[in-house]
């Protein structure tokens, strides 16, 4: 049967409501296994070796030493991995970043791994490997690794995207460009135009629990791996793929994740681990420390933009272009690229441009951090709008209104908006009544907006009726912030039975088809709509089993509130069934009752969020204190409201972190000051107001509930929210992020004194 | 690596003479099971010291305070008589770390870990605090700001153990504040820290002062001058403003990855400046 | 007939045409015809590209069919957080 | 080389234990007891995640030492339901969603517990306050902060 997924307004009893979620309690009394909370017999403690240099050719590897030490059972280095040098090139790229097989390009990156009894063992045999580097000249600012005189990461890459092809190799990976309409007349035509120059430093998602895994190969080549992820089957895909197994031959399942926000997308060390236990022969736990963390996951990139808008008097926007420059780590990406499309979604333009350079650095290899490259194209862009707005003496809210991207659009990155929510979130925001507060001396307002893609992706769902009629969904989206209940809703909902007797659990690589990863918000939005469609094929077997019991027709049957009822004149003496009387005699009436789905869930629909923020800035020390946050977001339809609102106040949390605190730091060593939560800040409790937050549904007509994503785009105001309350509060526009108080400062101590 | 408790000073110190490899004594522990993390850390003994016989309170004696080396921060604060008396000091203790670091972390400790940037110290060399030393060779008491030497060095032997941190009585119309500068709200190191320590004449009039800046230089600064600024005035503000200025004059910060030259010399200032004007109010002063 | 346009780094592929028409009902011809005229978009179409039509972006859905009449772009199959 | 041999009372039982000296309490409650509800997040006292409760105050248990737990009161989170009767704050925290990806919760319940054992009827910015120790990169903390204004309240008969 074909799954119909366009919406239909409908009254729900379950969606919409906010019960507790099903792993609630293994959560809130420590059962819930996490990555590190998982141990096999025989097991081994793996540890990694790091470069201490920021750019270094590996002459040659001793592994002699450590290899002798009592209680070591394996020893690995690139050596030990296939060599993918022919192959592709980004699989080459992955693996040369768990395992650096010519230089090491970074600090941190890895360079060897043991395995061994105990830690304290394992801790020793790292002493023990000799590493002879040749030490290179290395560059880790996004604006220095432009420059000519940069020292280059790799003599094989010619910015791509450029037309001759260059015949020097260059940190510049690619250009990608952007945009429809002609910006140079529409500047021509303006009568204001800010121009400027951004900067953003990079950051980390900051999820709480570190990177770990407990990987066993067995000596037939099958293996297990029990992992903290984003994706178990994208993850059994890629270590399958880099260490040349079957994909049938390797298990792995997705522990409980503690946060990922982008960063638990890509495998890190996970088949090392592999590695490590096929060569020992025994299981590898495989954990890193807050420490390896930063220096070795994927944070998010650098990024230096420009930015130019031009605008009549009349407060129409005329052209509008951009240049950004995001440092990918040294691998090429699509970060800029990303950045460049997203840079003016929010706005309907006649004129725009964007240009982006995709920029290699001696970085950690960048990964995407919750709508990865839109914060800071919007912090850029939004900046230059409130400017402009200022220079026009028109209020910001009412500025944006006016160019606001509608149905009918031509977006800035090409194809033309259906119905989206850019509109409706800035009208709720100029009535919200947080516009109208008093400020006090040294404070000041600002807003901003954000718009992220949302995608959906390959899903496939399992629904188990049980023999008591009680419902099993396993889902193969890994469960981030509360899906489970989501989708337990979404199922009771379309079953027409209570919340509590379904529940929802993550199946593993094993017991359920492939899924796409938990990323671009898709989680709920593509499983949800597997579920819907698993629900009704169910449903179409328990109203074949209803007929059977009946011996009726099964056109005769329908399903309606958790029964089945036959209709009809002859039939109206029959008894409603419902589902637990049908589950209890499917043994008789054909076997188990389920219902499946595999499907691609398309159409996941863009989704935009206006922010506004309150600052006080003290003038004397810089320091800024988040009065007050309000979150203004279209979810679509909000299946489980705690957790839309969990999504908008902990991507503000994670924007205000950001936007104030937050940087990866570089001594002149290239080496990384800062790879610890002391000197990361990340904010906390204190540093913080209650997020106050708006949920607006304007359904997505391509899911059958109108639902959206709304994981991601709540973190794409808040750098520009924030930086134009802070602007505002002290009288100078703020360009470079984070907003730390020594910036601050100097931004202050730079005016001139009137 | 060996654990030992000993539950008198001579056996501490004894077991401080008698390795012969790297000894750590443990109190608190925050900030020696942080370093101990490293893979770099080697350390052959520890000493957990908190079993030892009256290093576990605070005594107030007719001469003052006496804060036994294995105190907690959070009893410092749970002290009313201490808080009463020296509400800076206690202030400063109880502004290190999280209320889980705050359980377990002690001044002397603090002290004796020589960072630059902590907290309690500005305000114990503000209040003309002194530290017991126990060694094999006897007990000496020396000035607080005497411990630390350099970044991460102390004054201290072999085997010498800070057993307690001692606090003069207050005289009237005294009053002492610390106040630092961090980026968030909590669980930072201070990046520039100011304590300020003054008794008034019977008309309000600074009689004597102390001003101490922590994370300014390589080990905590006292400013006379700035000190000096103050006394025989009623913090008008003029002389809060040149006591702002010689506070600031006094600093040589670096650049790091907490704050810059120039921010850590403003501040320190504008910090200095507001610590005098809570010292004068806790001591009475219009 | 469907005109179909290429956004980025695509249209560096195919001689820096940006409005191309093909004769496609779906998004799997789509793709075939794209290939067959165009080899150098073969890599890409197998593992960066996705499909807006009419603004909503398809990243795997062979079948989705193309209206006549309808906005087809070809974007980079995104990534996210 | 040989373990140190270590009595102390874990959540109300008697348990005996030998452990290395360089090993934290951390490590002994998970790797040698098997009690993984305190998880490792930073290993340097800056999250909280690890926080338990030693003779009654809060501590990192990646700050102590296994060896110092000698003759002491440990109180972990598996110890703080009472059977099958949740704690006030367990309850506030999933009627509030106060939890996400859940793995600072552990942290956060005891960290919430020590506060109001010490200040039951704390105001809000006492709250974030006495809560600054524990990170959460998830919630925004708005939640987690409602949650336990919500179990004060509870358990203060209001």
């Amino acid at each position: 049967m074909s799954f119909d997924a366009t919406y239909h307004d409908q009254i729900y009893k379950s969606v919409g409501t906010r019960p507790v979620r099903p792993d609630g309690v293994d959560k809130v009394t420590g059962r819930a296994r996490y990555g590190a909370d998982f141990n096999m017999p025989g097991q081994l403690v793996g540890r990694i070796l790091r470069s201490p240099h920021a750019h270094a050719r590996i002459v040659s590897i001793d592994t002699a030493r450590a290899e002798a030490l009592k209680g070591v059972k394996a020893v690995v280095t690139a050596a030990d991995l296939p060599d993918l040098s022919d192959g592709d090139q980004s699989h080459y790229d992955l693996l040369d970043n768990c395992m650096a097989r010519t230089k090491a390009f970074y600090d941190g990156h890895a360079v060897a791994a043991v395995a061994a009894i105990d830690a304290q063992t394992a801790r020793k045999a790292l002493k023990l490997i000799e590493v002879d580097y040749e030490v290179l000249p290395h560059v880790v600012d996004v604006d220095e690794a432009v420059q000519p005189s940069a020292p280059v990461l790799h003599d094989t890459i010619f910015t791509g995207g450029v037309e001759p092809k260059p015949t020097t190799p260059s940190n510049v990976a690619a250009r990608a460009e952007f945009g429809h309409g002609d910006v140079d007349a529409g500047f021509e035509d303006a009568d204001f135009i800010v121009e400027r120059s951004f900067k953003t430093e990079q950051t980390h998602q900051g999820y709480i629990e570190p990177h770990a895994c407990v990987a066993s190969v067995n000596p037939d080549g099958t293996a297990e791996l029990w992992v903290c992820t984003q994706g178990h089957f994208v993850y059994r895909q890629k270590c399958a793929e880099l260490l040349g197994m079957d994909v049938s031959k390797l298990r792995v399942t997705s522990s409980e994740i503690g946060g990922g926000f982008g960063g638990k997308t890509h495998v890190w060390m996970e088949p090392v681990a592999l590695a490590l236990s096929r060569k020992a022969g025994r299981p590898v736990k495989l954990v890193m420390s807050r420490d390896e963390v930063f220096r070795a996951s994927g944070p998010t990139s650098a990024t230096s933009v420009d930015v130019k808008i031009g605008a009549r008097q009349d407060g129409r926007i005329t052209a509008a272009s951009a240049e950004l420059r995001y440092s990918c780590g040294p691998y090429a990406d699509i970060w800029a690229e990303l950045g460049a499309m997203t840079s003016f979604a929010c706005y309907d333009l006649e004129n725009v441009n964007t240009v982006g350079y995709e920029v290699l650095v001696n970085r950690p290899k960048t990964a995407a951090y919750r709508a990865p490259s839109a914060p800071m194209a919007a912090f850029a862009v939004e900046s230059a709008i409130d400017e402009l707005a200022q220079k026009l003496g028109i209020d910001p809210v009412a500025f944006r209104i006016k160019n606001a991207a509608r149905e009918g659009t031509r977006s800035s990155y090409g194809p033309v908006y259906g119905p989206i929510g850019i509109g409706p979130t800035l009208e709720a925001a100029q009535t919200h009544a947080h516009m109208q507060a008093p400020l006090g001396p040294n404070q000041g307002r600002g807003m901003a907006c954000g718009f992220w893609f949302n995608f959906g992706g390959q899903t496939c769902t399992d629904l188990n009726v049980n023999s008591d009629g009680t419902v099993t969904l396993a889902v193969g989206t890994v469960d981030v912030g509360g899906a489970r209940a989501s989708l337990s809703l979404v199922a009771a909902e379309e079953l027409g039975i209570p919340y509590e007797t379904v529940k929802t659990v993550v199946a593993d690589t094993a017991t359920l088809g492939y899924n796409d990863m938990t990323d671009g918000s898709r989680g709920t939005f593509s499983s949800s709509m597997a579920t819907i469609s698993s629900a009704r094929n169910a449903i179409e077997v328990m109203r074949n089993r209803a007929a059977l019991m009946w011996d009726i027709s099964i056109e005769d049957v329908v399903w309606e509130d958790g029964q089945a009822k036959a209709i009809g004149s002859t039939h109206d003496n029959l008894a409603p069934l419902s589902i637990k009387e049908i589950a209890e005699a499917s043994g008789k009436t054909g076997g188990p009752i389920a219902g499946h789905s595999e499907m691609v869930a398309d159409g996941a629909g863009v989704s935009f969020a206006t922010h506004i923020c309150d600052v006080e800035v003290d003038p004397e020390t810089g320091g800024t204190k988040i009065l007050r946050y309000t979150v203004i977001q279209d979810a679509g339809k909000a299946v489980h409201p705690d957790y839309v609102e969990g999504q908008y106040q902990g991507g503000a949390a994670q924007g205000i972190g950001w936007a104030l605190n937050e940087e990866y730091v570089y001594g002149q060593d290239g080496r990384l000051q800062n790879p610890g939560f002391l000197d990361y800040r990340i904010p906390v409790c204190s540093d913080l107001p209650m997020i106050d937050t708006q949920i607006l549904e304007i359904p997505n007509p391509n899911h059958p509930y109108g639902v959206r994503g709304v994981g991601e785009t709540s973190i794409v105001p808040p750098l520009a929210a924030i930086a134009n309350a802070v602007s505002n509060a002290v009288g100078v526009r703020m360009t470079h992020i984070p907003m730390s108080p020594p910036r601050i400062l100097a931004a202050l101590d730079a005016q001139p004194t009137a | 690596m060996q654990y030992e408790r000993p539950g008198t000073l001579q056996d501490a110190s004894r077991l401080l003479v008698e390795t012969q490899g790297t000894a750590f004594i443990l109190a608190g522990g925050t900030d020696l099971l942080v370093r101990s993390k490293s893979d770099d850390f080697e350390a052959d003994l520890v000493v957990d010291i908190k079993s030892v016989d009256g290093l576990e309170d605070v005594r107030e004696t007719a001469a003052g305070f006496t804060i036994g080396a294995a105190v907690s921060c959070a009893e410092l604060g749970a002290h009313a008589e201490l808080k009463a008396a020296w509400p800076g000091v206690v202030e400063a203790a109880n502004l290190i770390g999280s209320a889980q670091i705050q359980s377990r972390c002690t001044i002397a400790g603090n002290l004796c870990n020589a960072s630059p940037a902590a907290d309690s110290v500005p305000a114990l060399v503000a209040a003309g605090a002194r530290a017991v030393v126990t060694g094999p060779d006897g007990t000496r008491t020396i000035p607080v700001e005497d411990v630390p030497v350099a970044p991460g060095e102390t004054s201290l032997g072999k085997a010498e153990i800070i057993a307690a941190i001692e606090l003069d009585k207050r005289p009237p119309r005294s009053g002492d504040a610390y106040l630092r500068f961090i980026p968030r709200t909590e669980m930072d190191i201070a990046v520039v820290g100011a304590g300020v320590n003054l008794t008034l004449d019977e008309a309000g009039t600074v009689k004597s002062a102390r001003v101490a800046l922590g994370a300014v230089a390589p080990t905590v600064v006292l400013v006379d001058e700035a000190a000096d600024a103050i006394v025989g005035t009623k913090l008008e503000d003029a002389a809060l403003e040149k006591l702002a200025e010689l506070c600031s004059a006094a600093c040589r910060p670096i650049d790091d990855k907490r704050g810059t030259v120039d921010f850590r010399k403003k501040v320190a200032g504008v910090l200095a400046r507001r610590a005098a004007r809570i010292a004068y109010d806790r001591a009475g002063g219009a | 007939m469907v005109e179909v346009t290429l956004w980025g780094s695509l249209a560096a592929l195919v001689d820096g045409q940006k409005q191309i028409e093909v004769d496609a009902k779906d998004i799997r011809e789509l793709f075939r015809k794209l290939a067959e005229r165009y080899p150098a978009l073969r890599g890409p179409i197998e593992n960066d590209i996705a499909v807006s039509v009419d603004g909503v972006i398809y990243r795997d859905s062979w079948s989705k069919e193309l209206p006549e009449d309808a906005e087809i772009f070809l974007m980079r199959r995104l990534v996210g957080g | 080389m040989s373990g140190i041999a270590v009595s102390t009372t874990i959540n109300g039982d008697e348990v005996e234990y030998l452990c290395q000296a360089e090993e934290t309490l951390l490590d002994v409650l998970r790797d040698r007891l098997g009690l993984t509800g305190a998880k490792e997040g930073c290993g340097t006292g800056d999250c909280g995640a690890c926080s338990v409760i030693l003779d009654g105050r809060l501590v990192c248990s990646c700050l102590v030492l296994g060896a110092e737990a000698q003759g002491a009161r440990v109180e972990t989170i598996e110890g703080m339901a009472q059977g099958d009767t949740l704690h006030p704050l367990q309850t506030k925290f999933l009627e509030h969603a106060a939890l996400q990806c859940g793995v600072c919760t552990p942290g956060f319940l005891m960290a919430a517990k020590a506060l109001l054992d010490a200040n039951p009827d704390p105001t809000e910015e006492e709250i974030r306050f006495g809560l600054a120790g524990n990170l959460c990169r998830c919630t925004g903390y708005d939640k987690i902060v409602r949650a336990v204004q919500d179990a004060a309240r509870e358990m203060n008969g209001g």
